[in-house]
């Protein structure tokens, strides 16, 4: 049997999570891959969120917005991509390929663009094959508060900081 | 994890819309596996009355303490759910929502997968609902004034109606006068009553009244707050900037026409003697309906559709342009009874009150009706020496399966409504969303055509899809009737989702002072603590996610609640957990 | 290239009683409903799209409107009140007018007064022309035999002689019809062979009129029937056999039988249609243009003058029979010198020639054009 | 300047007949006298006017302004206009006075026509110069028919936080929106837009829901209304009853569900649909044993609950409520498709109405949802052969939908039921996705797909190979075991003739039956059509000419839900003005003439010259 990858999303409620309704609605078909979370705005998504989603066995983490300049609160998601930005490096430090995490722009009116989405990134995880992770990082799995400092570790052992 | 929990799980087949991909018995038998999990059912429609009932007689009963419910999108009938909740003496935000219809059973075909996916996510609502705790909504005073943007036919009903309902409202119209588009018309179909007429009791109604605040060219440049409590920031051209307290936005800024250039084949441009809608109605109310020349135009075509119906252009229908034509078809007669009228359609849509009777009679005028096929509109050429026209219109006739040529002296392009370009300004600083064409999207088209995703802000006339302006006047007054409806509640019940900062973990390192975008969260130099003023926030975790000493939590979107969630989502189906 | 629309026919049909053609919303009803519609020919309808959009070229060299018996069973059932049967009725006029090279008919349909006035003129003149005659060659109180007043033999040789004219007349305007669907048609190549093995369709229909049995209301037909066969045999009875029936006193029966049967019929049939046009008791006598009541007019008169002149003369009174015969000529000349080529009466000869010419199209249609022509392409879905 | 003004007065009737009872003669008489009026001219019905012949007149008469006059006076409003341009004068000068602009059915419409011309001569409009009395409001609203409108209308009318009163004729509010599985264009559940509704309605302080009652009279004024509400017997009490569905097994009578529209069978003792607002049962008088026999026989339901909530002998009653305002949603019925004879409704089993096909592809129908042909079978209790709907008869092969059944036609109804085409199309949506194999016709004439996402809806449908053909079905027959639909295919030139398994009729939506009742009780009378007449199409399409009395979705005209939905809440909008201000805007009917001519003339000359 092919192997099924399994897709965390993490859909903000006034762009993203309306797109992927829309998909429903208007019967756009994709692939089953995706299991959605539902949060108020991209901003929220942690970049906890994405490393526990790993640690807990998702093969990806898909991220979306939305587009720039649309934000249901102003700006939200201009913070994501910056953050996004961090994470990428975050994830390859955890020997994470970065094309498992993918941050995108979906609109309210994008149904036709969300479900491309889930599909091509389903197939291209299908590609890659299962997300492997060294055992120090699954340990974290089901350790909040040490996810949260290895998180906040590396973030500032990459020098960034979080500047609005 | 919480010992304590009762957890009601429900799964809806809402007919067989969810239960024809998604094997619910299924879904029930695994969560009722689940620790916590008190009981799991399954029934035809969740949202109707036995469904209700089902829940609230449980949390009685059985002594549920959280709920579940695995039905359609939470944004469809979260507060559905939650109302029962509450019936049943429960705090309402113990609910969690699995979409398993939208999201799944809708975009699936095949059951195995989509039940699969349905069970992760029933599972992730259990895991996060453990953690939910109950939440209490604040009230916030509703101010009783509106904004009203846009000054044509529906923004001036919404003012009017208000206004006249003893509300203080703005009314706020970039141009210089009000009336919109429908000022530009002469008479109105079917009954060819005075376009001019209509307005101009509005307009007067509107002026008179002491509670109607009339800004023309002035343009709304932001809006802050929430509902019931907005401040908005008006510029008037020439004038002052205002700041404005408001309770509510209905956002009126109507459509603009379609440019008739860009379908070539219509000649719109290059001939003098092809006109748009708008300019044959200036004729017709100047009592100069005549040609580039001045000659009395002996035949007269009328082209639908003009950029509507059209997958090059604008895919959807204009709604009233076929009614105008007809209209038009009448006038034409009227002021020219010499003058032989063409009128090319791709369907007519005739379908008010009075319409298809409308169309008799304009067919007994002897209008020559001739349908093309949609998306090939008939081609205009200059006529050959010797004809007793100016034009040429090329058409090719479907009721008859000829290419023929129609004399013309005058055609007339029925140009199609689209979305205005500053649309995406307007949205953007109201908050609202915009469809693929650049109308706004309402909450839903049935459930609240003219609400929007942002609580206060309403959406009413050809702002939101084209329509005529019995229509326009109907959504127009159904926006009037949400915000009176709050008005006379005087108050409201914002949402209890916030931000919260935790003095205790805050380290005063203002970092999210500059983040939140609604200046809600104020610091306080002599604690060097921030905190967040709720009624203000909207939210959107922004913060939340950014605080380095994880100080600020996001009221019903905690971090344990959605890492509960992520491994709820992985549990079953991840490649390492099986 | 493109066919030129021209707005100004569907005025110009309103004057041969298509007034309610305009209101046609090409829903197609009316087509689907007629049992003649199908294949090659499908009609009311698209004929009453030509109509609307002012396609003279095509509209004349359509036969469908002569496939049409008017049955209305289309103007019953028509959303629009519309009436494709009335419309069919008035395009089989304006053909009319078309066919006719001396424009009398266009004119006659036209207006009702030029026609009226045509007939009084006729009928005067025919009215003095034979008093003259009669006085000059014979005797007011004879009416046969010697020194009649109008003998039959020379009302026989008259007969003939506008007979002659008539046909000529009317085999001129065939020959236009004929022209116009099928002949000047560079789309449609009959063989030779094809005109004569069809010929048999025009004495076939002529005769037994057996298209218009197929329409689902059965009593028109029945009527038009009677109407036929009644005329036929009088006209039979006049060209060949006048004198069984002018000749006394013996009383030649079987001449007689079938003279009486026939006037029956005439009388019966222009009462039916009379009373039917008055009271619309039928769908295709709802809507009457003058020609039509000109036409039962002449067809009562000729009928009564012609009864009573027979009773009169049979009853010994020859010098008011006489007068009478007079009259009654003066219904059937013109009756025939004008109705028969230039109006309704015309169409006993148009209609089987359209039968003809329908089949010989439709066979040189599915000769030429490879199954792929939609036109003969009759949907069976299966 | 008013004393250069000279105004010619044109009356000419466009030929409705709405105003034939008015005596054009004595109106030009008054507008004579107006001050500004130089001269009155009558032209009739539907007079044919030539531009030039009527500039020469006006320069002639030395006319600066015109009035037309009449009904529906726009239909001359070009001609004068380009006559008043030819004539130098300024086509802006040329004013309107239409009689229905104070509604269409008037006390005295000669008082009214008068008022109007005079406002058009001094071009004020009538409604500021015909100033409306506000009287004291009683904030109670009664909203009669608990269909999508009525439900919303009172859902708003008590968010405002006011008592509101739904009548229903049924024993469930819901409406024909209940009877519904999808809807289009988003193909979401009907039941799950409308429900939650129903149990908002249900569930809310400020709303009482008399069921199983209908309006019998209404007397008193605008803002104060009495009404007598006749509440038939229910004989359940729905407080009582739970639903537990005992009654239902032991009730020996069997009826055609209504319901189901007749498909299936009900009980005497039944629930609509489980989803009932309220959710208890009701007893069919008119099939029940017990009340047949006036208590002789049977009352097994009665002796089988076990709430003791069956109250047999239940008599109607008559209850008085004081409204303020009058919200009429009484939606409309379905067109009676055994009228048209040829298209074998009632005699061809498998020919469907709309709302039959609606229930048959219902998840919540007789078959789940299921598409199935009828199929004869013995019915045991009567011992005849009946075509019945099984879930487990075979699928049809292929489905006809017939559009405009009954609409868009003169022999039946004129007007256009503007939801068919969509809901056609929703159908053949359904079809599709049920029975991927079959095939699948619509029949139309235009296809009115003129809503927000519905054009988009129709592409859609014809790329799920639906086929599309333009032309109205003529007959379908009953032919060796199948039917037979024949229609043209003016498309592609051809008459199509094909064999079906099922046909389904896009039946008209009429006005409800008891609306000519309801109309004379409210004392306001229906339009031609029988649909409700608004007061104003344009500006004001949800009053009637009766203060207080307003109308709110398919009553006044057919429309589609969000149509409806919008429509219901403009009433809301109207009555939450009333009850907020505490006084109501009375109609300017009856009228004085002299007061609203009084006023326009100062109006005008309060006026600031342009």
């Amino acid at each position: 049997m092919e192997f099924e990858p399994i897709i965390v999303g993490f859909l903000c409620n006034w762009c993203s999570y309306t797109g992927a309704d829309l998909a429903g609605t208007a019967r756009i078909k994709h692939r089953p891959n995706l299991r959605t979370i539902r949060v108020m705005c991209s901003g929220r998504v942690d970049p906890t969120f994405v490393l526990k989603a790993f640690a807990a066995g998702a093969d990806g983490v898909l991220v979306c917005g939305c587009h720039p300049g649309d934000c249901h609160y102003i700006e939200g998601n201009y913070k994501t991509m910056r953050r996004m930005e961090l994470l990428g490096q975050l994830v390859r430090a955890y020997g994470i390929d970065e094309r498992r995490v993918r941050l995108e722009w979906v609109s309210a009116s994008e149904g036709e663009r969300f479900a491309r989405l889930v599909d091509e990134m389903t197939l291209e995880l299908r590609q890659l094959g299962p997300c492997k992770l060294r055992p120090t990082v699954a340990a974290l799995a089901n350790d909040f508060d040490g996810l949260s400092r290895a998180v906040t570790a590396q973030v500032a052992a990459s020098g960034e900081v979080t500047h609005g | 994890m919480k010992d304590d929990c009762r957890i009601g799980f429900y799964i809806c087949n809402c007919g067989t819309n969810i239960a024809k991909v998604v094997d619910a018995e299924q879904v029930c038998e695994r969560i009722a596996g689940l620790p916590g999990v008190a009981c799991a059912r399954a029934y035809k429609y969740m949202c109707s009355n036995p469904g209700q009932e089902m829940i609230t007689r449980d949390i009685r009963e059985r002594g549920l303490n959280r709920v579940v419910v695995a039905a359609c999108s939470p944004r469809m009938h979260e507060p559905t759910f939650r109302k029962a909740l509450e019936a049943a003496g429960l705090n309402p935000y113990l609910l969690e929502m699995a979409n398993i219809r939208e999201q799944c059973s809708w975009v699936h075909d095949d059951p195995r997968a989509a039940t699969a996916k349905a069970c992760d996510l029933a599972h992730a609502a259990v895991r996060r609902v453990r953690y939910h705790q109950p939440l209490e909504k604040v009230e916030a005073s509703y101010a009783p004034a509106t904004l009203v943007l846009g000054g044509g036919i529906a923004g001036l009903t919404v003012a009017v109606e208000l206004a006249e309902a003893s509300q203080p409202v703005y009314l706020v119209e970039r141009e210089g006068k009000l009336g919109g588009n429908v000022g530009r018309a002469d008479l109105t179909a079917p009954y060819l009553d005075s376009a001019r007429d209509i307005l101009a009791e509005k307009i007067a109604r509107a002026e008179a009244s002491p509670k109607l605040d009339i800004l023309l060219r002035s343009e709304l440049v932001e809006l802050r707050g929430f509902v019931g409590n907005f401040r908005a920031t008006v510029r008037t051209t020439g004038g002052p900037t205002r700041d404005l307290a408001v309770g509510a936005v209905v956002v009126c800024t109507g459509y603009q026409e379609f440019d008739a250039t860009r379908i070539e084949r219509l000649g719109y441009g290059r001939f003098p003697d092809v006109i748009t809608s708008f300019e044959l109605e200036r004729r017709l109310r100047m009592g100069r309906l005549e040609t580039d020349d001045g000659r009395i135009p002996r035949y007269v075509s009328i082209v639908h559709c003009v950029g509507s119906r059209n997958p090059r252009y604008h895919p959807y229908c204009s709604r009233v342009c076929c009614m105008t034509a007809l209209k038009y078809g009448h006038e034409i007669k009227s002021a020219l009874p010499a003058a032989m009228v063409t009128d090319l359609y791709v369907d007519m849509l005739s379908f008010g009150k009075g319409g298809e009777d409308f169309y008799r009679r304009t067919s007994e005028l002897k209008t020559m009706f001739l349908m093309y096929e949609k998306g090939d509109p008939p081609r205009v050429r200059a006529a050959e020496p010797g004809d007793d026209c100016g034009l040429l219109v090329q058409v090719n006739e479907r009721l008859s399966g000829e290419v023929i040529d129609v004399p013309a002296d005058l055609v007339v392009l029925m140009v199609g409504m689209e979305a205005r370009a500053d649309g995406g300004d307007v949205a953007r600083t109201v908050g609202i969303s915009q469809d693929r064409q650049g109308w706004f999207i309402e909450s839903h088209p049935k459930l609240a055509p003219v609400s929007t995703a942002t609580e206060g802000v309403y959406i009413a006339g050809c702002c939101q899809s084209p329509k005529d302006i019995p229509d326009s006047v109907a959504q127009a007054r159904a926006a009037a009737a949400m915000v009176l409806a709050h008005v006379a509640q005087g108050k409201i019940e914002v949402d209890a989702r916030f931000a919260e900062i935790d003095p205790d973990r805050c380290s005063g390192c203002r970092m999210c002072n500059e983040l939140c975008p609604y200046t809600a969260i104020t610091f306080d130099p002599d604690e060097r603590r921030s905190s967040v003023q709720s009624a203000l926030c909207k939210a959107c975790g922004t913060c939340v996610a950014a605080c380095p000493s994880g100080a600020i939590t996001a009221r019903h979107f905690t971090d344990k609640q959605i890492f509960e969630q992520i491994e709820g989502v992985l549990a079953w189906s991840s490649s390492r957990s099986s | 290239m493109a066919v030129r629309a021209n707005p100004h026919l569907i005025e110009e049909l309103e004057k041969y009683g298509a007034q309610d053609v305009v209101k046609c919303y090409h829903c197609g009803n009316c087509s689907a409903t007629c049992p003649f519609s199908g294949g090659t020919y499908l009609f009311p309808r698209k004929s009453m799209r030509y109509l609307q959009m002012g396609l003279e070229s095509r509209l004349r060299a359509t036969l469908e409107p002569w496939l049409c018996y008017y049955c209305g069973e289309c103007s019953d059932q028509c959303p629009r009140e519309a009436e494709p049967g009335e419309t069919m009725m008035s395009m089989r006029r304006w053909l009319t007018s078309r066919y006719d090279f001396t424009g009398i008919s266009a004119l006659f349909y036209r207006s009702w007064r030029a026609e009226l006035i045509a007939i009084v003129v006729v009928a005067l003149l025919t009215g003095i022309g034979l008093t003259i005659f009669g006085l000059t060659y014979g005797d007011l109180n004879v009416y046969d035999g010697e020194g009649a007043f109008l003998p039959a033999a020379a009302i026989h040789r008259f007969d003939w002689a506008m007979a002659i004219v008539l046909v000529i007349l009317l085999g001129i305007n065939c020959v236009r019809m004929w022209w116009f669907t099928v002949g000047g048609d560079r789309g449609v190549r009959v063989p030779l062979r094809e005109y004569l093995k069809l010929a048999f369709l025009v004495p076939l229909h002529f005769f037994t009129q057996k298209r218009f049995r197929q329409c689902n209301e059965k009593r028109p037909w029945a009527v038009h029937l009677v109407l036929m066969f009644s005329y036929l045999t009088m006209l039979i009875l006049i060209m060949f056999f006048l004198h069984y029936l002018q000749d006394g006193p013996a009383i030649n029966w079987v001449a007689h039988g079938f003279g009486y049967a026939a006037a029956l019929g005439l009388v019966g049939t222009a009462i039916y249609a009379v009373h039917g046009r008055i009271k619309k008791t039928e769908t295709h006598y709802r809507h009457s243009h003058e020609t039509d009541w000109i036409f039962l007019g002449l067809l009562a008169l000729v009928s009564a003058t012609g009864i009573i002149q027979h009773v009169l003369h049979r009853t010994g009174q020859p010098a008011a029979a006489n007068v009478l015969y007079v009259a009654h000529m003066m219904g059937v000349v013109p009756m025939l010198v004008l109705e028969v080529p230039f109006s309704k009466w015309s169409h006993m000869a148009y209609r089987p020639l359209a039968m003809y010419l329908s089949a010989l199209r439709e066979k040189a249609v599915a000769v030429e054009s490879a199954p792929a022509d939609k036109r003969a392409a009759v949907a069976q879905t299966a | 300047m008013a004393s250069t003004t000279r105004v010619g007065v044109y009356f000419c009737h466009a030929g409705t007949g709405r105003f034939d009872g008015i005596d054009l003669g004595d109106v030009a008489a008054y507008a004579h006298e107006l001050p500004t009026v130089a001269a009155t001219v009558e032209l009739g019905v539907r007079p044919r006017l030539q531009p030039d012949r009527l500039a020469a007149e006006i320069r002639q008469r030395q006319l600066t302004d015109i009035v037309v006059a009449g009904d529906s006076p726009g239909h001359f409003k070009p001609v004068f206009t380009r006559a008043m341009a030819l004539a130098g004068g300024d086509p802006r000068a040329v004013r309107l006075a239409s009689f229905g602009e104070a509604g269409a059915n008037v006390t005295s419409p000669a008082a009214v026509a008068k008022a109007i011309v005079a406002c058009a001569v001094y071009g004020v409009p009538l409604g500021l110069a015909a100033a409306p009395v506000r009287v004291p409001v009683n904030p109670a609203t009664l909203v009669i028919g608990g269909g999508v409108a009525g439900i919303e209308t009172a859902l708003r009318i008590a968010g405002g936080g006011y008592k509101v009163y739904l009548v229903e004729r049924a024993a469930t509010i819901g409406g024909h929106m209940a009877m519904f599985d999808k809807t289009f264009p988003t193909l979401d559940c009907a039941a799950c837009i409308l429900t939650p509704k129903m149990v908002a309605v249900g569930q809310h302080e400020n709303i009482q829901i008399l069921n199983c009652a209908e309006v019998q009279s209404i007397q008193g004024t605008p803002g104060d209304f009495r009404v007598r509400v006749l509440r038939r017997a229910r004989r359940v009490d729905p407080d009582a009853c739970t639903a537990c569905h005992a009654c239902r097994e032991v009730c020996p009578v069997h009826v055609p569900s209504e319901f189901d529209v007749g498909i299936v069978d009900r009980k005497a003792i039944y629930m609509s649909f489980p989803q009932a607002v309220p959710n208890a049962y009701v007893i069919d008088g008119e099939h029940c044993t017990w009340v047949q026999t006036e208590g002789a026989k049977c009352g097994a339901c009665a002796k089988r609950c076990p709430q003791d909530a069956i109250h047999l002998d239940e008599e109607p009653r008559t209850i008085e409520i004081a409204v303020g305002n009058i919200v009429v949603a009484t939606g409309y019925d379905i067109f009676d498709a055994h009228r048209i004879e040829r298209y074998g409704y009632g005699r061809l089993p498998n020919v469907l109405t709309a709302l039959e096909f609606e229930r048959l592809t219902n998840a919540s129908g007789p078959t789940g949802g299921k598409i199935v042909t009828r199929i004869p079978r013995l019915n045991k209790r009567t011992k005849q052969e009946e075509w019945v709907f099984d879930a487990e008869a075979p699928a049809p092969t292929s489905v006809a939908i017939i559009h405009c059944v009954g609409s868009r036609d003169a022999n039946y109804n004129s007007y256009c039921s503007r939801v068919c085409c969509m809901y056609s199309l929703k159908f053949a949506h359904l079809v599709k996705e049920k029975l991927p194999g079959a095939t699948c016709y619509q029949f139309y004439i235009d296809m009115r797909a003129f809503g927000k996402g519905y054009e988009e809806f129709f592409e859609r449908i014809k790329d799920e190979g639906v086929f599309v053909v333009r032309g109205r079905t003529a007959r379908v027959d009953a032919r060796d075991g199948h039917m037979v639909v024949r229609g043209e295919d003016i498309v592609h030139d051809r008459i199509m003739e094909f064999p079906v398994d099922m046909v389904v009729l896009a039946a008209a939506l009429q006005p409800a039956v008891g609306t000519p009742r309801l109309a004379q009780a409210l004392g306001v009378s229906p339009g031609a059509d029988g649909w409700f007449t608004e007061l104003n199409y344009n500006s004001d399409p949800t009053a009637t000419n009766r203060g207080g009395i307003f109308v709110a979705g398919v009553c006044q005209g057919p429309k589609d839900i969000p149509d409806t939905v919008a429509q219901a809440s403009a009433v809301a909008a109207r009555v939450l003005s009333s009850v907020i201000c505490g006084s109501i805007q009375i109609s300017r009917d009856p009228i004085s003439t002299t007061a609203v001519e009084q006023r326009a003339a100062a109006m005008a000359a309060a006026r600031p010259e342009a």
